[in-house]
């Protein structure tokens, strides 16, 4: 059993009929996603070009179809209405690709979920993968493979270097969670820990973070405390200036808070090693796996 | 995105917190004027957007409109940390008595806004963190729910023992948040939000941040950025939809993925050079951005190389190899371009970049070095 | 609370809810001026607080003036269920090509306002609840958040096929959203709300209940309470903070608490009689309430007896003990009493009590008993 | 172990300068019950006739006396934002005896609670009493007797008549709960039924409810779907006319829904005696125990 998402994930695409969602839906299909649904207000009954059927809510999709994980590609004004909207209509897990929404709207938007005990990744995130069984966002599946490496981070395109490194490297993902770039976010290191924690399929976990917040810091400390798998981390920003944002709404360092070496620090303490380059990190994982 | 002290001091005043009477201007005669109309002693305060503007010389007394002017005359024109002074505020003085912290962040942790306040305001509250965590009190407040009155009765407390200076605080405190919220705002400080010797409660200082993401919701908000405190790049690269920030550094970068993009940025470093930039060209890439990216980049003449290090997801190899060859048209570039791309039509793009003479690279780290490199030679 | 049809149109008029204009008049004249102002055909209204009050030939179309006049005239001081009708809404007619209906409650079970829409509107809500209960749909609305886009989409298409009319109908189910909330409503309904022949969508009726606890933040949401539409009694008594509903039967029941209160009634029933009455003296009782509430009770000449069952807890015995001895003196009470007193101070009250002519009683079944009895001799 | 209140619970009383407040804090504090504080804004630092230590906020009286439990008697329009800081201050059981508050507050209150994971009890409410042990609430203590009988109620006066009657035959009780007669409560019958479940002080359950809503009728189908203990009903309001509001905020028959009929088929069909009178619920329930 891969964690979040397997086989069995009935996937319903919102805001299928815009450019980046009819494209997605088609490559999630391709890699054997079942993909069941769409959602686009105004034009249910409608197919998509890859026969998926398109509804005006996401509680018709659910009805009709099964759905049980939503992945999100709506515009950012409209994006947390989508995600109540999932989450209303009985959805468990919300993926959220879309980029730029308002920080306001997530602070209302997380308690709606947890009421609902709805888990969202996201947003701003590439999404959630688990090799060979099912994916669920926009990261490229080919240079994924089956294997037991976790693997959860902040970004996108840095995840599909460390991954591909990782495969290259003949170390296969159990699964893949990009968390997300902004700063509140629906699921974080801790909650992708313990995730992991208890999943028989995954041997290490590769942690992947940046400036900004404290949740390496964090995630760090639970390690410190006994956790049952090996991690390997890596910080991104080391270079970056203070008080700039680095692209990532969550990647700044404020106030002198948030910084790489307070994090790389972090880990160490916790006795994770901190790998230089992503290249490194897959040699680090292959020296704790043998 | 930053905005001046007047535009928080009007948003503030909107939502009825007590800010002194000011008038913004921009030459020592509107100075007098407006001295003259307030009513003396009077505030003269510089409006750039950088911290520590006091110690600079930014923030002055005048006891008579002539000293307005005077102070205002001095001011003007004048460079703070880089930025030059354009215009200036000119406020009513109150009488201080106690000096007061009040500020609202959104909290990462909490996930909620978190409400500082302290006694000990008019100095940097993150250096009352460090040495007094005593005189600071934070309360998380629920966004569904707003600031409550018991909270309020808390803060208040704990800032003064006088019951009608307390009244006030709380009063102030409630439109702190509402002003916060209602402009979506990321930080809101009053520092200092100060007590005059007959116990009147004034907000004397107004610092806002608004969350860019929001700003749709409110487009007269978007017309308070102050693109001269921006370095050019930067203003450029926002009309294109890039995330650009300018470094010191001698090898120019361009990625996908703001990770992936500081990756690089560190990358460089770890190989012994520094970076000139970050710069990321985001997820749905086109030829215009990457046209644009080049140019922005090409402005800062310590540039002695560029590295494009592209992973291609949504992002598309040839979209970024078309950017390439129209720069390349377009710009007559005299540096040397490193080109990693991989992922999403990496064949096409390769092949389209086969009869040029930019150097490519089969790994991240093959082309940090070689940007390295050529940027030596 | 229940408020007038014109009152609740205001307050959706003011939430932005498309309400056809109109007048309250008080003659016939007047629904003459209103008809030429609004322009005919305009609907004649009668502004009764009861229900079916079209049925019972208060509501009625005019096509010209002087029938507007004709059917005011002949409405005002009409009874309809034993209300007579002092005003009269002229309100301009709309054509209606569909009747929807749109109703907020607060649902007990969801702890939560729950907004219930159908497309078969202008007739009674519940009577389609039972028998078609597909043309309903119900939406829970979480107050934390308003009620949310999605949910107004999934409303209004399913009560129109029509973008634009649903667009409209989103739009009205927004606002009466706003306005139940706004006014502290336990009940807000539109019935029907009505699409015209154009595709215009109108709210031509209004209903709206008030929650009697909200009311002391609007006073002036007070000022629409129909006195007229009461019980005298009823009006007494809450003015007196107490709960008086008239029944009836012949027994009179003075207690404190309303459970037990409802339980007096329903012994009485149980033993053979009918009560008078429900009336509750409230937890902090006073000799002037129990005074009050003996007056109350005595208006009504079918009561034969009167019971005063008291479990003193806050309630103290001597207390009522006073407010009887009290009533005695300044009424003239010519019914037997019966008290049943027990709990705090108890025995201060039997005391007090000794010297008089009442009959006392051990237990609520003996004072239930002995009241019927008193009743029938 | 009585439910929810024992000799361990330690007693903050909001609004304690009040009339109410000052009185029933020395009721309660003479029944035996640890009143370890009170609360009322701007008379922080004085102590009450009784010799309570007042405090300002509920958070200094919870660091200060280790207050685990809050009994409030502050006016409606301050009840709802004293019942949130309670919550907020760590408390875990809130009693709410004031009446009249408007219920979009308390249905603004509730999910602030149940975020916190804070129990109410109320509002309008009498309280909870574990006779013997401690009471949390205005009712007279000395009615109650210590015993087997587990006690729920949507009223008052009506508790303390049956309560009455059940110590004159002898039969002590468990716990009594007032729920309270509002439309909207944060402690319900279904609550209290799986809170007496679990309880093994607890033989029999009386369950005395009225017209309005359908709680009672929700309680049946839970007793009817198999409840370990026996229950005695009994339900206020047979007589009472349709659509006027009984007293109790929350007593009403609206839409011919919520009537005294409904509620006593429902239990009847669940198996569970009705009593006519409040003396016959003592008769019925010796009759089950013996």
């Amino acid at each position: 059993m891969s964690i979040l998402v397997d086989r069995e994930t009935r996937v319903v695409v919102q805001g299928i009929t815009g450019r980046d969602g009819a494209f997605h839906a088609g490559q999630m299909a391709d890699y054997g996603t079942q993909v069941t649904s769409g959602v686009t207000p105004g034009k249910g009954g409608m197919k998509t070009d890859d026969g998926i059927p398109v509804f005006d809510t996401v509680r018709q999709a659910v009805d009709e179809t099964g759905a049980n994980t939503s992945v999100i590609y709506v515009p950012a004004r409209f994006a947390a209405d989508a995600i109540c909207e999932a989450a209303d209509a009985g959805i468990q897990l919300v993926v959220c690709v879309t980029e730029g929404i308002p920080v306001k709207d997530m602070v209302l938007v997380l308690p709606y979920l947890r009421e609902r005990n709805t888990r969202l990744i996201g947003p701003n995130c590439p999404g959630i993968i688990s090799p060979g069984k099912t994916k669920v966002g926009i990261m490229p599946g080919e240079i994924h493979m089956e294997g037991p490496v976790g693997v959860v981070s902040r970004s996108g395109t840095l995840t599909y270097e460390v991954v591909h490194h990782l495969s290259q490297s003949g170390l296969g993902q159990s699964t893949c969670i990009g968390i997300g770039g902004d700063p509140i976010i629906g699921t974080n290191f801790l909650d992708a820990l313990e995730l992991f924690r208890e999943d028989d399929e995954t041997e290490a976990v590769v942690l992947i973070g940046e400036i900004g917040g404290s949740d390496e810091e964090e995630a760090a400390d639970v390690i410190a405390r006994g956790y049952p798998k090996k991690v390997v981390s890596f910080i991104a920003g080391r270079t970056a200036p203070r008080g700039k944002r680095m692209g990532h709404a969550g990647a700044i360092v404020t106030g002198g808070k948030g910084t790489a070496e307070e994090k790389i620090a972090a880990f160490k303490k916790a006795g994770v090693d901190v790998a230089e380059t992503p290249a490194q990190i897959a040699t680090f994982v292959k020296g704790l796996l043998s | 995105m930053k905005i001046h002290e007047a535009d928080a001091r009007r948003i503030f005043s909107r939502h009825g917190l007590p800010v002194p009477p000011s008038e913004l201007i921009v030459s020592a005669d509107q100075a007098k004027a407006a001295a003259e109309e307030l009513g003396c002693p009077v505030v003269v305060k510089a409006q750039v957007l950088v911290g520590g503007r006091g110690k600079a010389g930014g923030v002055k007394l005048a006891a008579t409109p002539a000293e307005a002017a005077e102070k205002a005359e001095s001011m003007l024109g004048m460079e703070i940390k880089g930025l030059t002074v354009e215009k200036i505020l000119i406020a009513k003085a109150v009488e201080i008595e106690h000096e007061l912290y009040a500020g609202i962040v959104i909290d990462r942790r909490s996930r909620k806004p978190l409400m500082m306040v302290s006694a000990a305001g008019g100095i940097d509250i993150e250096e009352v963190a460090r040495t007094s965590p005593e005189k600071i009190m934070k309360v998380i407040i629920d966004p569904l729910w707003g600031i409550m009155p018991f909270q309020l009765r808390q803060l208040q407390s704990f800032l003064s023992g006088e019951r009608e200076v307390a009244r006030q605080i709380g009063e102030a405190l409630k439109q702190l948040y509402e002003a916060f919220m209602a402009v979506d705002a990321s930080l809101a400080e009053i520092n200092p939000l100060v007590i005059s010797p007959e116990g009147k409660v004034w907000a004397i200082d107004a610092k806002i941040n608004i969350d860019d993401n929001g700003l749709y919701r409110r487009s007269e908000l978007s017309e308070l950025r102050d693109e001269s405190a921006e370095d050019q790049g930067e203003t450029e690269a926002r009309k294109n939809d890039l995330s650009f920030v300018k470094l010191d550094g001698s090898i120019g970068c361009i990625v996908n993925g703001a990770g992936l993009a500081m990756a690089t940025m560190d990358m460089i470093k770890h190989y012994g050079a520094k970076p000139a930039n970050f710069l990321d060209i985001g997820g749905s890439s086109s030829p215009q951005k990457v046209l644009a990216a080049m140019r922005i980049i090409l402005r800062d003449e310590k540039v002695k190389s560029i590295l494009i290090n592209i992973f291609g997801g949504i992002t598309r190899c040839d979209d970024v190899a078309q950017g390439i060859i129209d720069a390349k048209k377009e710009l007559g570039i005299d540096v040397p371009l490193i080109v990693r791309l991989t992922g999403t039509n990496e064949e096409r793009a390769l092949k389209m970049l086969e009869d040029t003479d930019l150097i490519t690279a089969a790994s991240m780290d093959e082309g940090v070095e070689k940007a390295i490199e050529a940027s030596r030679s």
